[in-house]
């Protein structure tokens, strides 16, 4: 029978029926103990967590997390009961209670680690576009150059470092060179486009997109999506990062990278019994490995776990907040100690400015914010209208052909433009940086006077080569705007959070370069001549870069808290904080103004997963009764205590699809006794007709009884009632059910009128109901 | 101006000093080298495993259709085992163990390329996620 | 009629009541409104803002979030409802919305300049007592000498600054001198202390202890303390403070600066009604406020919010947490701009340690973790059982004795001992910092070569000064973990954060100088040998002191994130986050093994606040059966919808002393109907029996009855008829019952079974039985 | 090691550079300057404000006695009044305005010496909090 019970699906086959009324085969303290909670049956699993079924929720179901909760403080029980037993028990109880922090070590070094691999595979990947390093085939550019010995290099080149054009035997700077070089550029890009996108569909589909939306937020608040976080995910998402950001494409890698993360966690929370085999308590997992996540991808610790509370966290803000912290830590740490950054420093862009900002530069910072904002709202409408497009039309039947289009336009596009043709990680840094006074790009050709050592950096005129920059960074803003609403969305594994900023920084660097030459020639403004000495410069054009990435990205995420503190950490820098939020804030208010959702709710909503944002305030009328199911005297499904016959359930199981049915007293006095779910009604049943229950037998929800029965003896089926579903009358205003919904975890609650059960509400009615509000087409948002 | 190497040592640094030109590179650069054979071992990784995916996609392109006619019946028969409830796969588990190690492999391998097939239904066909 | 109602406390006594069935006067639409909603009545008064009560709990009891809540949704929407009726409300409506950003920028501005006003003042106060700058009396020692225009000054004196001895023409380094300025020490810390405490008695008693287990941990998770946060309070605190410190405690200032940034924040919340008259949204205030001071207490905004998120947050974990940033990060701006602390950097104590620390050196901090658990768990036990005593014995009566004797021991055992004589402060910055080459004080007595300058700084062993410096610290550490035992709980402003600081720094340099030693003369050791190279010191003394200094306060306040937070950020560099991270994860998990609950907690029980701590997991099997009242066939008080008379209410409101009574469908079918408050009740039935309503009438909670009845015209209650009371089954189990309460900030809950009802479950229920399941005497735990 | 006065600097200056030794001093205290004009005002400020109070606490703990008994007759009768309930409140209300300014003034600082004495109440006599 125990091998028959641990194959069985459920663990409740190994049921015996034997013509009377039975209770399971428990020892009488742990039957007490079981139905002394109310949790909904499964008793003997709870007691033998090696037989308890794997698969708990069907796919694209929402989870339940009190009674998964419920169950993780039964197992926990039964450990510490059991500890008296033995050596052994005492082992697995010490490993039951820091399971928890053992997982999230082994997630954080795994995430570093993926981290640190993607890391140089990408950056090597995309230098090999322009060359290669005959020497140590393995390195990039920059290694390769410095690996040899030569204390000065001019400009791009260094002699270690053979372009394509100079390996195929062409001269670097002529015509033909060029030629070459624009040639080869397209075809690795290409290349690498279509080795991702065939990848993709090849191994993973689910590999495809920023997985932020989807995964983060959906997945942590209870949605169900199976295989998504798998290890074909894993695999195939970290491979193909690498392709599409090689490729040239306009998106980012730190999306993924979060993606990423949650799938390490998810595979390692496997291991762990206690994690693995609870949807609730996984979760628990998953938070503090999108923390990770965040972490190594900016190398921001403090900024990933306010990212993870802030944007992920549903139903646990606080209770995993110190070990998602370690989790983050430690993959920062691993991350830095692989040291793929190449420097002491532990963050993405290194920025060190040099002067204190004056009060005066609020106002163009706000400005930048607005800019972000407006900016934002734009590239949402434009994104999801791209996206929408898509997936009602004939285009998003040829996934691999749009990859390969959009791929071609962009090599073919970026390559003429010096600051587009370089990866985007670069350009940012770059724009991020000031320019010191042995730069030699056209940037900061700046008119300075080297003769005297013996003086600060004065007054420096931009020379025509700024001039020229600053057209070129103009179109590079608007090509990359235009490029990334196509490739945000495409089936390739696409981040945002480098696109936004690099589109936030080309534009915060004009700006920038704007004031200073203003504050250059008119240095007697009052609002200059405070501050600004004479013959020296006070407006640092890299901050504005800075300022205007985090506008940008502000206006497309609106995130703000785990924002400004990941760019705070970002760019290492404290003195900056009250310029970066000025803008976060500009760019969320006006972004807000302009569209009400950020890119993620958006691309949630036009997906209709079944999410409902821990943030947003309601403000309607409806009341419990406006919302609940049934409504207008369709007949509600409900189960009798002690009066429906085998037969009976089973034909009502047949004709309806609801996911549970409440049990009441009878069908005159509705008065809620229950709840009890279809999967295990479903089980019950099925065990029962094979042990041969006739289908006159009653079910029995009440306790057994005494004295003999007339009829066959009756089903006794209280195990599998959960007698502490959570109800609420039907006056309740929409605000507290949905506020219940969110921070108590339901999937469905029950509507009660003096006691008598009038209706059931579930989370996706709720968010029907939201919708309907909205005056939305409802049929075009289906839920699943 | 806090104190950096451009505006506070070059300032100070008498004019006689020779590698004055020379001094902040340095100064930057300085952290700047990382360990290579790290490098090495991580790109030929990397390498090694995006040519083992793609071969082994071309070997699901190109021979995999050949090799699966031969395994049809089977296949057939097991996915519809696999969809009955789990009274039906009690009674298909010995199935499973006739065929060896081969045999469970390409069980394995099944399921797996029905749960891809299922994710590209649901992205490609449906459109339902990710979009 | 408008008159009256303004000045009766509540706004129902306007009620007319003329013999017949009413309603109360209001508009259909309204109260349409005010009905739909289910909210307890008030319906004109959430309609007229102006006639609103402004005292809507009694003292020492606990708020009801989800009333508050929509009490908020009504009013929001009653101000846009009227949105097109003119002008003047379409300022209004903007300025309710902007008001709360409008708040918090207040509250920061002021919290701000009021933390800068403090700290000025505290750190001129403190130098008093050794002495006075003749030519500006209101400079201290500091910026006495660096008015002067001298470069070099020698050790602790520059021409300026005068001590007391020389001030009184005595010579400074005579033994008279010595004994002159011992005596003026002495002296000044008895007046300020007796000044400090005959303040707090005289004008707000509330000002006294530290505030932060009262005021943002109870407070905030919605108990109301009238007066806590008033303006007295907030000015004795704030100027108790600086007394407190100056007499040289071992107190800190930054734990009463939060109760004083709070105090601001309810403060200013007065100015907006939107906050002010709801002391559910007021939270929303004050949880910002608290982020603000923490903020300024150390210069560390992202830490503020962390704080405040993790110890302060209740209800609204998210929801605030962008405001709350804005708020923190505004006050720091401000307190900046003021710059008190006399340099360029934003934080509290300046650290730049220059070397990296080596992976091994994780053992020795780890171990400073482990004993700073066991400091904390040592002094908490101290602590508690001196507090207690204090509480329970003869000695609480003396209190200015009391504060009298302390401040008389710590200034005579201080004053030897160069490190104690120092200000707490200074001697944390002294432990924080490294030696350089040119500090003079005894700890950096190194025997260095100081001939050549070409080299680096080299092996440095340690002179007889070190040892004697290491002597006193010891000294210092064991004067000051006794001294604070005795002053934290005194009835004076005093903080717990420097004290614990200044123990772990102490330890921390003395474990950091050892290891130094270590390294330098055992330098071939394998976990040496690899990162130090010969002849440079890799061990930084300092790093260990910062390390310890979190170590202590882990174990102290068991702080996790936000303290790791406010360290990284006290010390203004990210690089040691690893470090203070794994001393405060080891601190915090021997502190938690020793004793289970952090001082502020610990206190809290102590006195008997109802705090329902929101991050604790409970793990017992209680069912809500077993928690509610009454239990035990006991009976239970209940008003039937339609069948009690006026007098039959009264004399059960005379009888018992609930705060609420379930209402039901009759005595026989107990079927829960709603919920009314005693308070309004008893105020409905003061003023019908004004209106000379007969003791006879009926009470009527169901809707107006058609037709005409046969004895007296019956009295129409179903306006304060709470509708949507949240309810439970019997089964629940407590786990559940408890996050209801924290999560939807509960009052009460009401029990039923099969939809009749059993009992009610109030917080205080929940948090007796909890006390119970510890086996501790409830007798000794009163919760008021 | 980082960039750092001492590290940096002291070893790459020529040994005949005068002021080496005053040179790291000088970087360390750059911006160690405030605006004294604050710090006047605010310990100015601070030595008012507990002036008043010290005042106030003196004039509350000697004269305030003599002068209670005289209003002792009207205090006791108010602060029976007080704690009746609110239709009390109301007939009392013109008794509140009869004395003009003074009387107000003097009845606010009743109700706020009240408040005070159940504060002390609560954490000298009771303690039941703030322990």
């Amino acid at each position: 029978r125990g091998a028959s019970r641990r194959r069985s699906e459920d663990g409740l086959a190994g049921m015996s029926t034997d013509g009377t009324v039975l209770e399971h085969a428990l020892p009488e303290s742990d039957r007490g103990l079981a139905q002394h909670h109310g949790v909904p049956g499964n008793a003997s699993v709870e007691m033998e967590p090696e037989g308890e079924p794997f698969g708990q929720y069907d796919d694209f179901h929402t989870i339940d997390w009190q009674r998964d909760l419920a169950r993780d403080r039964m197992r926990h029980r039964y450990i510490v009961k059991k500890r008296q037993t033995g050596f052994f028990d005492l082992v697995r109880q010490f490993h039951d209670a820091w399971s928890g922090w053992l997982c999230v070590l082994l997630v954080g070094i795994v995430a570093g680690g993926v981290a640190g691999v993607i890391d140089i595979g990408a950056r090597w990947m995309e230098d090999m576009r322009f060359g290669i390093c005959p020497e140590a085939f393995w390195l990039n550019k920059d290694q390769c150059c410095w690996s040899s010995n030569e204390t000065f290099f001019e400009g791009d080149n260094c002699s270690q470092w053979y372009s394509w054009p100079e390996v195929l035997g062409a001269q670097h700077d002529s015509a033909g060179g060029y030629v070459l070089a624009y040639l080869c550029y397209v075809v690795w890009a290409l290349l690498l486009g279509l080795l991702a996108v065939r990848l993709v569909r090849t191994f993973a589909p689910y590999a495809c997109g920023s997985g932020i939306p989807e995964q983060i937020k959906t997945i942590l608040s209870g949605f169900i999506i199976r295989g998504y976080l798998g290890k074909w995910t894993l695999l195939i998402k970290s491979v193909c990062m690498m392709l599409a950001v090689s490729a040239g494409l306009s998106l980012g890698k730190e999306g993924p990278l979060v993606h990423v993360a949650c799938c390490i966690g998810n595979i390692i929370a496997y291991m762990f019994p206690k994690y693995g085999r609870n949807e609730a308590k996984k979760r628990e997992i998953l938070s503090a490995s999108a923390a990770a996540g965040v972490s190594v991808a900016f190398g921001a610790p403090i900024g990933g776990v306010l990212f993870s509370l802030e944007e992920a966290s549903y139903y646990f803000p606080l209770k995993t907040l110190w070990r998602s912290f370690f989790c983050a830590l430690i993959s920062a740490f691993i991350l830095n100690s692989i040291n793929p950054f190449g420097n002491e420093h532990s963050v993405l862009f290194y920025v060190h400015h040099e002067r204190p900002w004056i009060f005066f530069e609020l106002l163009p910072f706000i400005f930048l914010g607005v800019l972000g904002g407006v900016i934002g709202a734009a590239f949402i409408r434009s994104n999801i209208f791209w996206c929408r497009f898509r997936k009602t039309s004939r285009l998003g039947q040829y996934p691999t052909t749009e990859v390969v289009a959009v791929t071609l336009a962009t090599a073919l596009l970026a390559f003429p433009n010096p600051y587009s043709r370089m990866p985007s990680s670069e350009l940012i840094n770059v724009l991020f940086n000031d320019c010191g006074p042995s730069e030699g790009i056209d940037l900061c050709d700046y008119k300075r006077n080297f003769s005297s050592m013996s003086q600060a950096i004065e007054t420096s005129e931009a020379g025509p080569g700024v001039y020229t920059a600053l057209w070129q960074l103009a179109i590079v803003f608007v090509f990359k705007f235009l490029v990334t609403i196509f490739t945000f969305g495409m089936k390739i594994p696409a981040g945002l959070f480098i696109p936004s900023m690099v589109l936030g920084a080309t534009m915060g660097r004009i700006v920038g370069v704007g004031m200073e030459q203003l504050a250059i020639n008119y240095p007697n403004w009052w609002v200059f001549s405070s501050e600004c000495t004479a013959g020296e410069n006070c407006i640092t054009s890299g901050l504005y870069a800075t300022v205007g990435a985090a506008a940008v990205l502000g206006g497309v995420t609106r995130m703000t808290v785990s924002l400004v503190v990941i760019m705070v950490e970002l760019t290492g820098s404290v003195s900056y904080i009250v310029p970066v939020m000025a803008a976060v804030m500009a760019a969320k208010w006006v972004g807000d103004a302009l569209g009400r959702e950020g890119i993620y709710d958006a691309h949630i909503y036009l997906n209709g997963y079944p999410f409902l944002d821990s943030k947003e305030e309601f403000d309607h009328t409806s009341l419990a009764a406006d919302v609940m199911e049934p409504r207008n005297n369709v007949p509600f499904s409900v189960i009798t205590q002690n009066s429906m016959t085998v037969s009976e359930v089973e034909s009502m199981l047949k004709e309806t699809e609801h996911n549970g049915f409440p049990v009441v007293v009878s069908k005159e006095s509705q008065y809620l006794v229950g709840f009890v779910l279809r999967r295990d009604l479903n089980l019950a049943l099925a065990g029962a007709r094979r042990d041969g229950v006739p289908g006159q037998s009653l079910c029995l929800f009440t306790a057994a009884p005494t004295g003999q029965w007339s009829g066959p003896p009756p089903l006794q089926l209280r195990r599998i009632l959960d007698l502490a579903p959570i109800t609420i009358t039907d006056q309740t205003p929409l605000e507290t059910v949905i506020d219940m919904f969110r921070k108590l975890g339901l999937r469905q609650t029950l509507v009660t009128h003096n006691g008598r059960l009038l209706g059931i509400i579930t989370k996706k009615d709720v968010l029907r109901h939201l919708k309907h509000l909205e005056v939305e087409d409802l049929e075009q948002v289906p839920f699943h | 101006m806090l104190s950096n190497c451009d505006n506070v040592i070059l300032p100070e640094l008498p004019a006689n000093f020779s590698k004055s030109r020379e001094f902040c590179p340095l100064c930057e650069c300085k952290f700047e080298s990382r360990n290579t054979t790290t490098i090495k071992v991580v790109v030929i990784l990397i390498i090694c495993i995006i040519s083992v995916l793609v071969i082994y996609m071309t070997f699901l392109s190109c021979l995999d259709p050949i090799l699966n006619q031969r395994r049809a019946a089977a296949s057939a028969y097991q996915q519809q085992t696999d969809d009955e409830d789990d009274l039906g796969g009690r009674m298909a588990q010995p199935l499973y163990e006739q065929g060896g190690v081969l045999n469970r492999v390409g069980n394995r391998q099944d399921r797996w390329k029905r749960q891809v097939q299922e994710q590209r239904n649901n992205i490609y066909v449906r459109r339902t996620m990710l979009n």
